[in-house]
Parts: structure tokens; C-alpha cells; sequence
């Protein structure tokens, strides 16, 4: 682990290799915990699954496909702390459900929907859809509670393509002067929708980023979710140590298309998608477990069935909430709404029948 | 001229295809815009047409597609830039407004900046967060930038042509909802329809709608169901130029029908509503008899998916606005 | 209340002082603000009274600024940001109006953002190229932001409080020209003035006058010289707030009045005199006598230096529009 | 010289030591040449010295010092060539001069007056004040000359507080991604306004950055005009043989305060300015040439004296050329005004005396 180094070198950081084979050092973790990764990464692939069908069939609007970054988005979530704050792209979902949202608080918000009880005390920030945003939160947070003097770590996580917008290089370079107890990582998954990683920056790696701007870099097997989580670990103990950030690179792919709004096939070779299908996050570490004898097939096929039932479950739950009202979108607009917003309101509902149908959130794009 | 059936898209894609044909200083650049044909393949195969030294992606920072652009067509370039979605025109302001539509006025004419930026807008279509947003009421206090809405592939076309011919920058808006609503008999030769002018598109005696973008059907329906429903001929104008406007349409409209009304996506505080009401008033006052209705978005951010046919302007509410404009 | 004599420097300084002595959660941050005060000497010592761990530098990145001050509120602080001139605001907008005004929206209330976004703008002073540019117009599209400008060290320090209490952003303009121009008996002690309520500044019977920051003195000056040279009776009103504005007090001024006139820096298209003449369109039209005449920036790039003076509106502008209003 | 290097180290590249020593290879330069490069360094020198002075005096608006960046400002732009490109900000108003924008012009812009003649031929962009805003103009022209097929590169220089600014950061990216034929110059002189080098960036150099985008980077002694002269005159003829962008950090001083609004002393240690004027780049080269017997007291004198009666002349030009009209800012909003700018522009002249009344440029910041 070559976090207190400037330079985070080329080759990635690895402990279990594409075979499940420990390479590095395993870190103290209990078999209950690993089974939770395992567990987690399940539930990601099967709830990222679910939506797109749910899309499919009009019951979801747009959704990005979570499959084939599971280790890196359960690994990075799993080191956190209840004080710790999260600030994601819609990539991360499954950080997100690991952190504690609730899931049917996310399938209602993919029904197109705000959702109601969004749970600020999982101190999760709604995840950001304009790219690179969410950094500077990150690091705001952090600043604030440095300011304060809590021992509570920031992370802000974000995708190759966030790494060439300003907001990603303006909020490394605060963190950095700030150093501020927040952790940076990138979800290197190879594509920004059709732009692939070689045509992002001429940098030879993301996590090399850190060096101009006096942040110490890390780069990761990002499909290796004991790696995902040592890393992580390190940078959020050493930024809770006072220690300053962390810029972390976990080297992952997307095996789907970016969307359901996007066809992949357009423009990507099916030979790199099954290269790396090859290096399937979840079967490497079921490989593990299976090899350490601490997951039987039964209990496989178990959390494979329970994890659909939380699914279901979820969707159930989501599907049953009321739609949000018409006018809802006034509600939150300011903590009180001025005059002429009420009049506004008052206006809309003049054209909204009493039981309004519902809309179909199903998608064009 | 030889006419196709065109949807507003190809009405695009061809418009721009003809620019890279005839002039060798045309360059393309933008986010996804060359091998996947951009993510709604408004220039789909133009790269492979055309090749990447003239179609080309970028990295995701929009500030410095603007910025570079800048740079290309000072050097005598012609660069059309997309911006994926027009909701991330807010990274690249500074570029926009301070720099692309000053370097003429910066440099006392020295320098101008001959580019175009496209982006699409609007709402309706269900798509996740500053996607579906109205930019262009923000663009009214930016002089040196010119800024397009057409509502139909014929204009699409025409418009863009003569945004590309313009010698100083344009915003050229593309309304996501008519990008594949309808086609069009549009023609195969290259032409041009003037920046600056409003188009009627129902002429009308009783009252003035004007509008632009996916309005503009929003209007002619309610247009008809006024004659329907309340027997009274409605005006309505496209506006397709949002800045400069053409304010001797509107006042000249107005004048003849002494009632208006303003329909538009955006936000109503501050925007084209705001601004046509204001003209209205300046030119048109005695000659009007019943306060300009703004029928826009609401002042509120734009909506999630669930909610959004709520915010938008329907023809219901057009309707409505027709009916009170028209009491006596 | 103790009072002392204060120009508006030094009344944004006292409240301020106020804010971070009052409130442990206040924190200030921008460009030079530290140990140089800020370019104006607005935060003068209050790094040295109050420590760098609440008034300190930062790199020079506007969008990180408002982005990193975004995370601080939502922690739980309550971060007074100082974007140094406003025409730099252009910068940072996409972390302004798509994430810090929409902060409470986007999380259907889970969070807040209560930021205060400090900038001096405004004209007349021969500075540089974007330090004079006035901005308010283009955040009338901005839902969740309001925005406020003070025209004297009262309101100035009253003012600046409020925006501080608001639980939502508060983007606080603050005219160059009028930071030193006059000095005003303040209090010393904590007070606030409401945020989006207009001051009658001058009664008057025959016709309204509407402005905020340096051209509320602009204003007055007009109104006595029109007194003196036509007789009328001037009603001169400070908007303070020019988003959301006050319409009751627009609306119960033209009522009364029948004729209206705005002034302000800013652009004429889009600006907030767009936006007032609307209203009083849609709510006076039969009690207006006149247009309402706008008196205004140009809609051109704010000029340089030497030639600045004849951008601006100036007493005998608003002379000649009220001349023009008052015509029977 | 480190150029083709990815990292540029932490040791400043220098040919002439502050004694004046030549400590390095010395480049290929005439004895003309090199008393060109000092004639014009105490040019710019003089002339940031008169119009501080003319500023006192109510005859000129804001302006910044350029003492102390002589070298850095002058060495920057002697090795390009007329087809080349160059985006300054208004501390690089000696790059200018050498390029060839006429002093005089240069006045009358810092009479407050937008020049009616600035030379589009020297292919200068006029100086920048938004930070950072001209380093993607400078990326954009050298992709469009690499797109055209010219032989033509485009220089970019912007100050170390730049490099904090997102604009600057996306560039830098976008120059690595497309192999433009760039280079991109930091004039780090210690100062942003009041915020110091090390406040502006954790990162050892600013050069440093380029690795992070795959952009070869230089670290050079701004105050060793031999030094600044031969990286760029490398990375120019890298940059035009196809090589692709450079980026170069140049250590210089802001000898004086940040601009005639600012006051430098309540901010920063008088010792630390005393420690850089004893580098004094004007002072180095002197000594070097005096030592090679190129440069005569006699010689010096007199060319102290041809400077001074240069700006005199420029300045008499200047101050004779007539001030814009009043009316003037309507000109170049567009190539055609519209009809509403017409209108807006004969309500303006109804204000107007026939003879405008000079507006004094006197500034208050
Ligand atoms: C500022 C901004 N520009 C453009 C987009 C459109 N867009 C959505 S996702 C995406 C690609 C993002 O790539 P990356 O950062 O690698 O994240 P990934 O989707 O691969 O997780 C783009 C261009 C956006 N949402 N925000
Ligand atoms: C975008 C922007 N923000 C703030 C300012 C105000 N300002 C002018 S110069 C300056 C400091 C610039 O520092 P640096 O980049 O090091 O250049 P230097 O003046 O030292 O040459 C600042 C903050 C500005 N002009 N532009
Ligand atoms: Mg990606
Ligand atoms: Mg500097």
C-alpha cells in the first residue's frame, strides 16, 4: 500500500488476484464480514438488474447500470463510520445501500420521484448527477468538520470523466491546502458513456493526479474488494488521524451500458467487455470463500434468494408510496415560500384534477 | 429545391453534414459526438464521414470546450460545439459570457469568435436532474451572444446554417421533446432562415401568442381549441430567435390584436416573458387592452420525472390564459 | 441603540464582526480576506480577531469556493463566501444555481444550504474589465437564491444579518461606488432589516421610481431635481431585495402613482426592470397611464474605464424618462 | 534541461547564476541578440515604473508591476515566431512588447480606452483579467493550428494563483489529450495578490502538475533569462515538431505590489522582498554581459536613456490619440447592431454634449 507516497506507481494494488488467489496481505477481517461484502455485491448486481427491468417495463426512468464496479462501490462504503459523510454520483448506489439508504427510498427516487425521507442522518448527500460536482462537497465537508474539530472523514467518489472537469482539480487542490480529512476516489471504470479512459487524460494513471496538487495517491484493483477496502481504510484512518487526504484510483469496468438510454455496443469492442467480464468482481471473491471454505453452494444460493427478496420487498414498498402530489415541487423550493410562489402554486392547481392520474415516469431518455 | 421527410435530428445531422462539406473550417467538437454520433445522434456519422481531425470527443469539462473553441475560432476556424445538456452551460459561463461573446468588443474588433454552441434543452421527456432545464432566460443579459430555439425541422435546419454563417457566437438550442415528435418535407440543399426573425405561424386577429421550441405546437393547439371552444382567431408567432428579438413582429402583432401571451418552458421571473411584457409595454400600451399573459415554467427548479407535465406549460393552461386575456 | 457614524465598509465589517462573534458556526471564507481584509478592507482584522480557523484564504477557484462552502453548510456551519468581484460569479455558477439554491429541492428537504455569497459589483470606479459587470438579472432564473443590495450602511448592516439568519442561500451584492461614498449613523448593536421588503425612500404622489444599490442615490437626486423643474411629487423606492421582489410594494406604489420608472446598472434585457415592468403589466395596467420607462445599463458589455460614465444612468436619465412618463 | 521528462524535479533549470555566473550550457544567442533580451528588459522596467506613475497622476487606471518578472516576461516570448500564438494575462505586458504590440497601444489601453489598432497581426489576444480564462484559448489555438496542419504553436502564460482555477486544470488536459502544439507558462511569483505560493497548492513545484495529465514539465529560474529563453525556445520547437505540449513553471518575484490598488505591505515580509531583489533578473544579466565585455557603463546608459525616450514617445503618442467616443461600446458588441442597439445608442447620444467632456480615468481601485 503505497498511500504515504506521493507517487502511487503503475501497478495497482492487489490482495486477491482475478482467481480469488490471496496475493497480499489479508486484512483482519471476521468471515461475517466478508460474507456481508459478498452479500452486498449481490444485492448490487441483482437491485441494479431489477431497475433496468423495472425501466424496461416504464416503471423506472433512466438508470445506470451498477454491474461490474460492485467491489469497488461496496469496498469503498464498508471502512465508513455513521459520522462519516458520502458524496456519490449515480454510479454509486451501492455505496449508498451500504452506508444505509434504505432501498426503497432509491427505487422511489428511480420511479422519477424525490423521495420523501431521504435519510440525512446516513449522512449520505443525494447522489449527483452533474459530473465532478460532488468533490467540492466533499471536501467542504471535510473542511467543516476539521473546522470543528470532529473526528468525522469526508469521501467524495466520482468517475474517470469527472477527473477533466474543474470542479474535480479545483476541490483535490482545496483539500490539499486545506488538508482536509476527506478521501477522494475515483471509479476508474475504463468508459465516460463513449469516451474510453485513453482519451480522457494523457496521464498514465488518474491516481498520478495527486502529485501536482501535494495529495498522496493511491491505485487500486478496484475488482478486488479486499484491496477496495484496505485502501479505503488507510485513507479514511489517516485522514481521521489529522493526517489530510487521500486521492484514491480503483481501477474498475462497467460491464453494461451507461444507461438505459445508451447503447454500448456503438462504440465498444465486445472483446474488452469480455476480457474483463473475466474479472468479475463477485466471482473472485466467491472464489475466495468458497476455496476458504466459508461459503457453501447452499448458502450461495441462499443469499442469492434473499437477496431478491429484499428486492422485492423494496420495490413493493416503493411502488406502494403515494406519488408525489403536483404541486410538491413548491414544497422545498425555500424553507418558506414567498408570495408569489404560493400564487404560482395556486395557479397550477387550478389545472389539476382533484384524484390526479398518475404520471408514467417512463423514460425517452 | 429537393424535399425529405426529416425529423428535427436528421434536419440537424444534415444541416451539419453540409457545413462540414463546404467549408473546410468546420470542426465539430463535444462530448460523445463522434463515434456514438452523440447521445441523441444528432451527429450520427459524421466522424466517420468526415474523420476525427474535423469530428472530434473531448474530455467531460465544458469550461474548456467553450475555452477551446474560443481558441479555434479565433484562429479561423469554425467550431461547432455541443454541450451535452444545455443545464451544463452553467460550467462553461465564464467562457460563454465573458469570453466568446466579448472577444469582438474586448479587442475593439481585432478578434471575433465565429462559433456556434448546441445543446439540448427542454422537458417533458423524463430525463434525470438539468437535463430537461430552460436556459435561455439567463442568456438575456449577455450581449454579443445570439440565442436560437427552432420548433421544427425546417427552421432547425435553416437556423443552423445561419448560425454557422453568423461572424460572432450563438447559442443554437435543440428541444429535446421535437428532436424525433414529428418529421417534416425539408429540404436537401442547403439553405438558410434568418437569425433575427420571428415567424408567424397562424396569423390572427383577436390575439397575440408568442412562443418558440416545443411551445409552439403547445400553443397552436391551444390556438385551436380557442377557435372552438370561444370562436376567437389567435396570432401565433415563433419567436426561434430568443435574443435579439424581433420586436417589430411583436409590436406590430400586438398592435393589430391588443392582447398577448407569452408561453415558454423557462422560469417566468426574468425571462423571454418577462422581457416580450416589457416590450409590450413600452410600444404597445395603448393599443392594449388586457394585461400580457406569461404562461411559463413555474419560478421553481425544474422538476423530477414524476412531477414535470405539471410544471410545463399545456394547452389547457394556454387556453386559460386566451380566455382571460380575452374577457371583456 | 448606540449609533455611530459608518460608511458602508465599515458597516459590513461591524456586522460581520457580529456574525462571528454571535454565532460559532460562522465561518468566512474567500480570496485575500485573511490578513489584506479583502480588496475593500470588507473583513479588515477580522482574521486576526476572530482566528484563521473561521477567516481564512482560499486557493484562487471560485467554484470551489461556493462548492466547498456548499458541503461546510450542509455540515452544519454557516460559511459567509466572498467572491471577489461579481463578474466572477460567472465562474462558479454551476455550484450556485444547480447546487447550492437547489440544495433543500434536490433532497425533498433532507438538507439545506444556508450560505451567504458575498460580492462586490457595480460601476463608475474605472476598474478593470468583469469588476463593474452587475449580475442580479441573471439570477432571476435561479429558484432558491435570493438576492439582495443594499444602498446605505443601515441597510447594508441590517441586511447582511438577515442573510446570515435566512436558512437558504443568500447571494449579498454590494456596490463598489457606495462602499465609501457617504458615511450613516448606524447602530453598533446586532439588528436585522427583512429580506425582501422594498423602503419607501421618498413618498411621492405622482410617479414611482424603482431602484436598489447605487442608483437609489441616482434616483433621488432626479426626483428632487424634477421636483424643483417640473413640480411632481416623486415616490422613490429601494427594492433592496431584488429576488424575490417585493410586489406588494410595487403594485400598491403604481396603484397610487400611475407611472413608474426603473433604474438600474444592469442590462436592459432580462434585467430586473424587465421584471417589474411585467408585473406591473399583469397587476396595474389599468391604473398606468405611461409605459414604464427602464433606465439602464445598455445591452452591451459593461465599457471600460474610459468611457464607463456614459453607460450609466445618471440623474438626468431619470430625468428624461420621468419627463417622458409624466407627458400627458 | 528536463522537458522530456514526465517529472520535472524540484530543482529550477538555470544557466546563469544570480551573480550572473554561467553555471549551465549557454544557448546559442549573438551578442545582439543578448542585448536585445537586456534593452528590453529594462524597457518593460521603465514602463511599468511610468505608468505606476502616470496612475498617481490621474493619467492612467489600475496597473500591475511587472518588476522583478523581467526575465520570465521577456525571455517567454523571444523565441517565438510571427505565426505564433500568445494569451497573457496583464502581468505578461513585456511578452507583449517583445512579440510586437506597439507601446503605444499599450498606453492608450491603460488611459482606460479600448484600443482601435490592436495588432491582430502579432497574434497576441489582448490580456486577460478573469484568472486562468486564457489557457484554454491558448490550448484551443494550438488544436486548431495542429487541425489545420500549420507550423504554428500557441503559447499560453497565466500566474501561479491560475493554476488553482478549474479553466486552467481542464486545459492542461485537454492540451495532453490532444498533443497540441502548446506551451503552457506559469509565472510563479510568489504571490496571488496576498496568498502566498505554498497557500495556493500542497504540491512541492506547480510544474509538478504536469504529470498528472501526462504533460512533459519543466522547472526553471524565472529570474535567469537565459534559462527561460532556452526551455521555451525547446518546448516551442517540441511543440511544433509534432511533440506534443510542455508545460513550464518559471520561479520569478513580484517585486512590487500586486497593482497600483493594492498595498503589498500588509501582507508580506519586508525581508523576504529584500532576499528577491538581490536575484534581480535586470541585475543578473548585467553583470553577465558586463563581465563578457558586451556591455559598456557607456552602452548601459545609453540604453537607459532610449528606453526612456521610447515610452516618451509612446506616451505623447498615447495621450494624443483621441478618446473613444462616447458612443463607442456600441461598435464591436456584434458585427451588425441590431435594431434595438441602434435605438439604445441614439438614447444615449441624446445625453451627450457634441464635445464630450474627456472622462477621467483616475481609478479608485
Ligand atoms: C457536467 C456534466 N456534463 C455532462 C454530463 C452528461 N454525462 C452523464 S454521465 C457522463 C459520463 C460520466 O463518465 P464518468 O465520470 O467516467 O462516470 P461513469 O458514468 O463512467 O460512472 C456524461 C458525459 C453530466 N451529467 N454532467
Ligand atoms: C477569476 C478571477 N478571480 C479573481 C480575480 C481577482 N484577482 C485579480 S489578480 C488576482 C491574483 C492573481 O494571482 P496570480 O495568478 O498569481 O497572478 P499574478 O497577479 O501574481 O501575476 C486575483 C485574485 C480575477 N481577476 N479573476
Ligand atoms: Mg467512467
Ligand atoms: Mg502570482
Amino acid at each position: 500500500m503505497a498511500i504515504h507516497q506521493i507517487d502511487p506507481g503503475l501497478v495497482p494494488f492487489q490482495i486477491l488476484d482475478p482467481e480469488g488467489n490471496l496475493v497480499g496481505e489479508m486484512p483482519a477481517l471476521s468471515p461475517e464480514r466478508l460474507l456481508y461484502f459478498y452479500r452486498m455485491m449481490r444485492l448490487a448486481r441483482a437491485f441494479s438488474d431489477r431497475i433496468i427491468a423495472m425501466q424496461r417495463q416504464g416503471r423506472a426512468t433512466t438508470f445506470g447500470s451498477l454491474t461490474g464496479q460492485e467491489a469497488a462501490t461496496v469496498g469503498l462504503a464498508a471502512p465508513l463510520q455513521p459520522q462519516d459523510w458520502l458524496a456519490t454520483s449515480y454510479r454509486e448506489i451501492a455505496s449508498l445501500i451500504v452506508k444505509g439508504v434504505p432501498l426503497s427510498t432509491l427505487v422511489y427516487s428511480f420511479r422519477g420521484y424525490t423521495p420523501p425521507n431521504w435519510p440525512a442522518e446516513t449522512r449520505c448527500l443525494p447522489y449527483q448527477i452533474v459530473i465532478g460536482t460532488q468533490i467540492p462537497h466533499a471536501v467542504g465537508l471535510a473542511m467543516a468538520a476539521k473546522i470543528v474539530g470532529d473526528p468525522v472523514v469526508a469521501v467524495g467518489v466520482c468517475g474517470d470523466g469527472a477527473t477533466s472537469e474543474g470542479d474535480f482539480n479545483e476541490a483535490l487542490n482545496f483539500a490539499g491546502v486545506f488538508r482536509a480529512p476527506a478521501v477522494i476516489i475515483v471509479q476508474n471504470n475504463g468508459w465516460a458513456i463513449s469516451v474510453p479512459r485513453h482519451r480522457q487524460s494523457a496521464a498514465p494513471t488518474l491516481a498520478a493526479r495527486g502529485i501536482g496538487f501535494g495529495v498522496p495517491a493511491a491505485l487500486v484493483d478496484g475488482n478486488d474488494i479486499l484491496a477496495v477496502y484496505e485502501t479505503v481504510r488507510q485513507a479514511v484512518e489517516r485522514a481521521r488521524a489529522g493526517d489530510g487526504p487521500t486521492l484514491i484510483e480503483l481501477l474498475t469496468y462497467r460491464l453494461g451500458s451507461h444507461t438505459t438510454a445508451d447503447d454500448a455496443s456503438r462504440y465498444r469492442d465486445p472483446v474488452e467487455v469480455e476480457a474483463w467480464r473475466a474479472r468479475d468482481p463477485i466471482a473472485r471473491l466467491q472464489k475466495f470463500l468458497r476455496r476458504r471454505d466459508l461459503l457453501s453452494e447452499e448458502q450461495d444460493e441462499e443469499i442469492g434468494a434473499a437477496v431478491q427478496a429484499e428486492i422485492d420487498a423494496a420495490v413493493r414498498e416503493a411502488e406502494a408510496m403515494p406519488p408525489m402530489a403536483p404541486d410538491s415541487f413548491f414544497a422545498y423550493v425555500s424553507a418558506t415560500l414567498p408570495p408569489r410562489l404560493q400564487e404560482q402554486r395556486a395557479e397550477l392547481l387550478r389545472f389539476v384534477s382533484p384524484s390526479p392520474s398518475q404520471p408514467q415516469p417512463g423514460e425517452r431518455r | 429545391m429537393a424535399l425529405r421527410s426529416m425529423t428535427m435530428i436528421e434536419a440537424l445531422n444534415d444541416a451539419l453534414a453540409l457545413e462540414l462539406e463546404r467549408d473546410e473550417r468546420v470542426v465539430l467538437l463535444g462530448q460523445d459526438i463522434g463515434l456514438n454520433g452523440g447521445v441523441f445522434r444528432v451527429t450520427d456519422q459524421l466522424q466517420r464521414r468526415f474523420g476525427e481531425r474535423r469530428v472530434f470527443d473531448t474530455p467531460l469539462a465544458e469550461s474548456a470546450i467553450i475555452g477551446t473553441s474560443v481558441g479555434m475560432a479565433v484562429y479561423g476556424l469554425r467550431p461547432i460545439a455541443e454541450i451535452q445538456f444545455a443545464g451544463f452551460l452553467f460550467l462553461c459561463m465564464s467562457q460563454l459570457v465573458t469570453q466568446a461573446a466579448r472577444m469582438r468588443f474586448r479587442s475593439g474588433g481585432a478578434f471575433s469568435c465565429p462559433l456556434v454552441v448546441r445543446s439540448p434543452y427542454g422537458g417533458g421527456v423524463r430525463t434525470p436532474e438539468l437535463h430537461s432545464d430552460s436556459l435561455e432566460g439567463v442568456f438575456l443579459q449577455t450581449p454579443g451572444l445570439k440565442v436560437v430555439i427552432p420548433s421544427n425541422p425546417y427552421d432547425a435546419k435553416g437556423l443552423l446554417a445561419a448560425a454557422v454563417a453568423d461572424p460572432d457566437p450563438v447559442l443554437f438550442l435543440e428541444n429535446i421533446k421535437l428532436y424525433r415528435s414529428f418529421r417534416q418535407e425539408t429540404p436537401e440543399e442547403y439553405y438558410t432562415v434568418p437569425l433575427g426573425k420571428a415567424k408567424t405561424v397562424q396569423a390572427g386577429e383577436d390575439v397575440s401568442v408568442f412562443s418558440y421550441g416545443a411551445m409552439v405546437p403547445v400553443a397552436l393547439e391551444a390556438a385551436q381549441q380557442a377557435q372552438q371552444e370561444l370562436g376567437i382567431s389567435v396570432e401565433v408567432i415563433d419567436l426561434r430567435t430568443v435574443w435579439p428579438l424581433d420586436e417589430e413582429a411583436i409590436v406590430s402583432s400586438v398592435e393589430k390584436t391588443g392582447r398577448a401571451v407569452v408561453v415558454h418552458e423557462a422560469p417566468r421571473a426574468g425571462g423571454i416573458g418577462a422581457e416580450v411584457t416589457a416590450l409590450i409595454n413600452e410600444h404597445c400600451l395603448y393599443s392594449l387592452l388586457k394585461p400580457v399573459a406569461r404562461v411559463t415554467g413555474y419560478d421553481t427548479p425544474y422538476p423530477v420525472p414524476g412531477v414535470e407535465d405539471y410544471y410545463l406549460p399545456t394547452p389547457a393552461k394556454v387556453l386559460a390564459a386566451l380566455r382571460q386575456v380575452m374577457e371583456p
